[in-house]
């Protein structure tokens, strides 16, 4: 609420960072487009749907991201990355949520984003291996689906060698995607963050079988798997956690911002097209003002998401508070587009074939990650008011 | 408590609905029904539900009110009360959805006493399933938009045309089929016929695929489709005025023969146990105090939806009798989709699993429930379309069109 | 949510309710018109707002509304009422609202519910001398404007001969009108119910300075106010204030569905005669689509208002949940429909002279009266869902 | 932390006027002020508004960036960093609103160079307070329908008409009067002037009573008024076309110099505050989890806006010129309109009670400024007509009307 009127005005998003968001457009609007994206993932709901195969991504198009070093974008230059900051990883993961690009990209930035936070030896090696171009994924997250950094899914007991984890952790984004999870675990008063390699020994994947058409879902089961003290990327988990959770809800936003962008201008060009009436649909004020109130909804989100990665890249204590006031205003910014953009494209938009379903499915995957809106505005509640009792007036 | 305005007869008949459902319950289906009609997709499910349909019609619970020479039962005022026990019974629904609340209630209207006799009975019994083929591509929410043809050979009439949107139609037998028979006039070059579909030459039916990835909607294609004038319903050139008759038979439907069982009711009942079994915040979700007011809201929708439907009923609580029937295709219709939208909300990461997913909340209901809520805010024009209805039909304001 | 079926379909409307009904309002129609309104009320803001005067209202019509009998309808025909059903007397309070009518009709009606509830002998002599016209209110809100009935606003003493009262009841509705209060006041562990003359020594009535201009309402002061034993309604004031709740939501529910209505009908009007662009105003989705909405959930909330009386006619264990979500849709559709009629009217609209503010005025007051939209609902989570933490899995 | 884009003059700048505040923060005022320039009733609150805007004028922190021969300082990229400062400091606002915000950007852009340097100082220094004529009784949000015509007559132009909803025309000395010159072209027959109105002859202005039972807007009627063509503004027809760079002008104001100091950024705190001294069900309503969701969602709108007029100065984080600058009237009225309702909502029963009561919690604002939101949701053109405006213009819509 009281940022410093002295913040950078600009976000921090000058030259640079506009010149990588606009080359990562121009990329995948010529190497990704809307066809590509339905043919890639939705040709038929049967082989994702009835036969749970993991949707299909564009894997030599990421190989070329590796390439150009998108996986590198959070690393530090002293790990071999190229130390963007967040507003510029911010204008990038709009672009990838604007097409819908099924890809690790997010959970490998957030990897990184965590190993950051971390600052310690391991952490800095294993940055350097995903700048290389290996990707990532955290296992934080419990049964309960809980967003509580402390709320670790396994539990770690040391066997004199290293560390031995046990338990499953849930929904993990594109964890067969990844090469390596950070995961974290309860180890008496600590919550360990541990690095383990995709075929490690006790590890088992369970595909979940997800709507979402552009990512894979897993519950890792972690049966004995060993972690040597070279692995383990810190004892302080919960506080690394913590520090990293401002970023990871802003990635999430962004990708967001761009997916709901492109529903809008996709209702916006169908509204001017189609006739009803005698008159292009977007003459009517039923379909003309829910089209402007989602722009409200979107510009809002998008201008709290860039506040966000300020704040973060300022080190700044509002950091916290700004990515929630994103996530919050970017998740319901979403749920609204989804909806109009489904309704005011009438009967097509409800067709498999279209291909608006895919967006809507990535949104709502997206709205839940990490927490709803009610669940940010808990936290800022918290955050901004105070705790529930903390008014000092006895209640009664 | 009594039943102020029930005849004993009435009286009566809902004693004996009621024990003819406790003692008739179907078995358990073979394979997982769909929420609603629109949704059937298999033989298997068909099978079932047409079964159950016909008992449901052989025990008098269908068609109750329908003269005798047309398949009913010749009763009075029993339709209401048949329709009310089905919901509390919870059965599944009555599968032949169009032909009871669209093509029964059109054909009684706008029908010979020759085509009253003909297509009635198997609406009503359920053994010849119906499709409506009122909407195609670009005509949308304005009917007058109509392309497909019919052009008149002797004693037929040659369509030609493409319907989407037509829910049953892999099953269906007949059409509720609008045509254009002049370009001349939009609103006056309409008219209606009873297709012919399954196994008629020149129809195709491909199915849609829906958002979900479930079929059960389709377009049907016409090629020099055949259709005896026999078949017409009403004048040529009236077909506007059917239509019309079709829609506001379903808007009004709410309590009639074609919602009979199914969901409704037991929505909120089930929001509130996929909060006592979902997690929010370290709490259960049904412990979550924004979370208990948003399904408290949704209970009062609910509740306030039963009531209109009695106070419909209520002629001295309503000053314009069309004011809470025109209500019922879009407040049920917005009902179902924000209760489905709160049940994806509180199940939170859980709601991104499908339904043959294990794990997925209430077999993976909520987030199918809510993608296939659009159907029915969209279909049988738009909720756009039933806020100007109610505007300009109830309110009285001037045409937006 | 349970409601039998069988509960009687027309909410116990019938002729005589409807009579009763349409006689009311062909009487406000006659003689309270909306000029008389305005002039009686708002002829100019200055003597309530600047000068604090109290409203004016009209005694007259009031004197002939208690020759026909209104005062006594809640009345039992054994204390010379005339006991219509409270659907009926729902019917009537619809017609008060409608014409946004300054009089204690509610809170005189609410205060014989009340004495109903308490089936005493000494609320049965006072039940008479409302049935023969005596005006009454209920100074049953403390400080904190709370809604809980067994929240007294005065303690009451035993000084040998009966009680004393002391304390300040506040948001007495039309006190100035009233002949007599009904008071509770806490002794000990009960709570006691007590009917003070309004000319009681010890009495003292603060005139609240209020926005709506069709009522009065006071903080009442009860210093040392003595009550003789004839005076006690009830020592168990708790549960006869819990009994009759349903009822006093109801009444006010009525009046903000008959006032929506009127503020609905009235935009409608407008709409249709107001030229904007070259066609009535209501020509435009952006004009239309809103009084739909409102008419939506106009009709909810009098629905729920009728199911609500039919269920405390019926004595139904399901009275408390209908009539909360009665005054819960009631609320939220009267403030609804008060936003949309200023906004779609426009300027004219915002003009004193026009005299929509009254209505505005009177349902933003009626909306917080005996709990908002929010209260009632959390009322109903605990009664529909079970308090929080009773669902019997061990939360943390 | 720097600031990126800012010259030294421009630092230095916001240090001195940072400074200046700290030291020349008013006195109290003698009376108790509206919440917004539009709500001025008193002699008592003009004269010390007015004297406060002439201190800041003369400071240097109004009028920065206008040219010095039109009465400005003549800086670039000042007005900005002082109106962020007059924000931050919480003084008064700047009571000559319409001047500041309307008046002056339109005469520095249609205006002869003589009209520019007679009017425009005047404005700035809040010596000459304005008031704007464009709408009519029966005109509305529809620019084209006006009616108070003017006719030529040698060097003058006779007004007839009636102008409403003015605020401050009990003040001002001049008007932006947009009349009717031609019957024949509903766009091209308006033609624009700076008309004078206090002690000028034939001008009648008649208070206003709002809903709140405030005056501080006005009927303002023109019999017979004899205005120079010296005071007309561009030319014969043009007056549409000038109307629309008034109304762009003040829709682009949030940042602009007529909105310095008053409320905003401290509404939340104060919805904060309001909810530590309200009570609902037995617990602070601070403590209320259902109330912290709303008031937490006002906080986000409130940072949104904040955070949207920041990104409108970066090009690369804006699609399109005109998407955020035309969303600020819509956003902002609906801001403070929400924030107001909620404050009526937290303070329950207590929202009953009007300023003048003792017990009104902070002093009766929630339901004063809750009633009085409307003046900014209505007037400028009514929000129903800027999202006509937004889907128009920046949607690239159809037009509506």
């Amino acid at each position: 609420m009281n940022t410093p009127i002295t913040a950078p005005r600009d976000f921090g998003f000058g030259e640079d960072e506009a010149m990588l968001r606009d080359m990562a457009r121009k990329m995948l609007s010529e190497r990704f487009s809307m066809s590509r994206l339905r043919e890639l993932v939705a040709a038929s709901p049967e082989p994702v749907y009835d036969h749970g195969h993991r949707p299909s991504w564009d894997e030599p198009l990421w190989k070329e991201i590796v390439e150009l070093g998108w996986t590198g974008l959070a690393v530090g230059e002293a790990e071999g990355g190229s130390g963007v900051s967040l507003a510029g990883i911010a204008g990038m993961v709009e672009e990838a949520g604007r097409h819908a690009l099924p890809s690790p990209l997010v959970p490998t930035l957030s990897a990184s984003l965590v190993l950051r936070a971390a600052d310690s030896e391991v952490a800095r090696q294993l940055l350097a291996r995903v700048a290389g171009g290996a990707t990532a994924s955290l296992a934080i997250t419990n049964e309960r689906g809980s967003w509580e950094p402390g709320d670790a899914p396994l539990n770690a007991t040391d066997d004199g060698e290293g560390l031995v984890l046990q338990g499953t952790a849930r929904f993990v984004q594109d964890a067969f995607k990844a090469d390596l999870l950070i995961a974290s675990a309860r180890a008496g008063e600590d919550l360990v963050l541990c690095a383990v390699e995709r075929d490690a020994a006790g590890l088992s994947f369970e595909a979940d079988h997800i709507h979402d058409l552009t990512r894979d879902q897993a519950s890792v089961v972690f049966d004995g798997v060993k972690i040597v003290p070279g692995a383990i990327i810190s004892r302080e988990g919960a506080s690394v956690l913590r520090s990293a959770w401002p970023a990871l809800l802003t990635l999430v936003s962004a990708d967001l911002c761009g997916a709901s962008e492109w529903l809008l201008q996709a209702t916006v060009e169908y509204a001017k097209e189609r006739v009803q009436f005698d008159r292009p649909i977007g003459f009517f004020q039923a379909v003309k003002h829910p089209l402007v109130d989602a722009m409200v909804e979107i510009d809002r989100a998008r201008s709290l998401l860039f506040h966000a990665a300020a704040e973060i890249d300022a080190g700044s204590a509002g950091a916290e508070v700004a990515a929630r006031m994103a996530k919050s205003a970017a998740s319901d910014a979403a749920a609204f587009i989804s909806d109009r953009a489904i309704q005011l494209h009438g009967g097509i938009g409800f067709t498999w074939e279209y291909g608006l379903h895919i967006y809507f499915k990535r949104n709502l995957h997206n709205q839940a990650l990490l927490g709803d809106g009610v669940h940010q505005r808990k936290k800022l509640a918290d955050l901004l008011i105070g705790p529930v009792g903390s008014s000092g007036i006895l209640n009664g | 408590m009594t039943e102020a305005n029930l005849t004993p007869e009435q009286l009566e008949f809902r004693e004996y609905a009621q024990r003819w459902l406790e003692e008739n319950a179907p078995p358990p289906p073979p394979e997982r029904l769909p929420i609603t009609p629109i949704e059937v997709m298999t033989v298997g499910q068909r099978d079932y539900l047409q079964d159950w349909q016909y008992k449901c019609f052989a025990a008098g619970l269908v068609g109750a009110d329908y003269p005798k020479a047309y398949g009913g039962h010749g009763h009075t005022g029993f339709q209401r009360i048949a329709n009310q026990e089905l919901n509390r019974a919870q059965v599944p629904f009555l599968i032949n959805i169009v032909g009871l609340s669209m093509a029964a209630p059109t054909i009684l209207h706008h029908g010979t006493e020759e085509q009253k006799r003909k297509f009635i009975p198997g609406c009503l019994s359920g053994e010849e399933i119906w499709c409506q083929g009122f909407s195609e591509p670009g005509a949308g929410s304005d009917l007058a938009n109509q392309r497909t043809s019919a052009v008149r050979e002797a004693e037929d009439w040659i369509v030609n045309g493409h319907k989407v949107w037509t829910s049953l139609g892999h099953f269906a037998k007949w059409m509720i089929l609008v045509t254009r028979t002049s370009k001349d006039d939009k609103y006056n070059g309409l008219t209606y016929f009873l297709c012919p579909i399954a196994g008629h030459a020149g129809v195709t039916v491909r199915p849609l695929v829906k958002i979900t990835g479930e079929t059960g909607f389709n377009e049907v294609f016409f090629e020099d489709v055949r259709v005896p004038d026999a078949n017409r319903l009403d004048d040529v050139g009236k077909g506007w005025a059917v239509a019309m008759t079709t829609l506001l038979a379903e808007r009004g439907a709410s309590e009639g023969a074609g919602s009979g069982g199914g969901s409704g009711s037991s929505a909120i009942a089930d929001l509130i146990e996929l909060a006592r079994n979902s997690w929010r915040d370290g709490v259960l979700a049904v412990d979550d105090p924004v979370t208990r007011d948003a399904i408290i809201q949704r209970a009062i929708v609910g509740e306030g939806l039963r009531q209109n439907g009695r106070r419909a009923r209520v002629a001295a609580l309503c000053d314009h009798p069309m004011r809470l029937p025109l209500q019922q295709k879009l407040t049920a219709s917005e009902f179902q989709q924000d209760n489905a939208r709160l049940g994806v909300e509180i199940a939170g990461a859980s709601a991104s699993l499908y339904k043959l997913d294990p794990r997925a909340p209430d077999a993976g209901h909520w987030p199918l429930a809510y993608l296939n809520s659009y159907g029915n805010t969209i279909a049988a024009g738009t909720n756009e379309i039933q806020r100007n209805i109610l505007g300009e039909r109830v309110l009285g304001l001037p045409k937006s069109k």
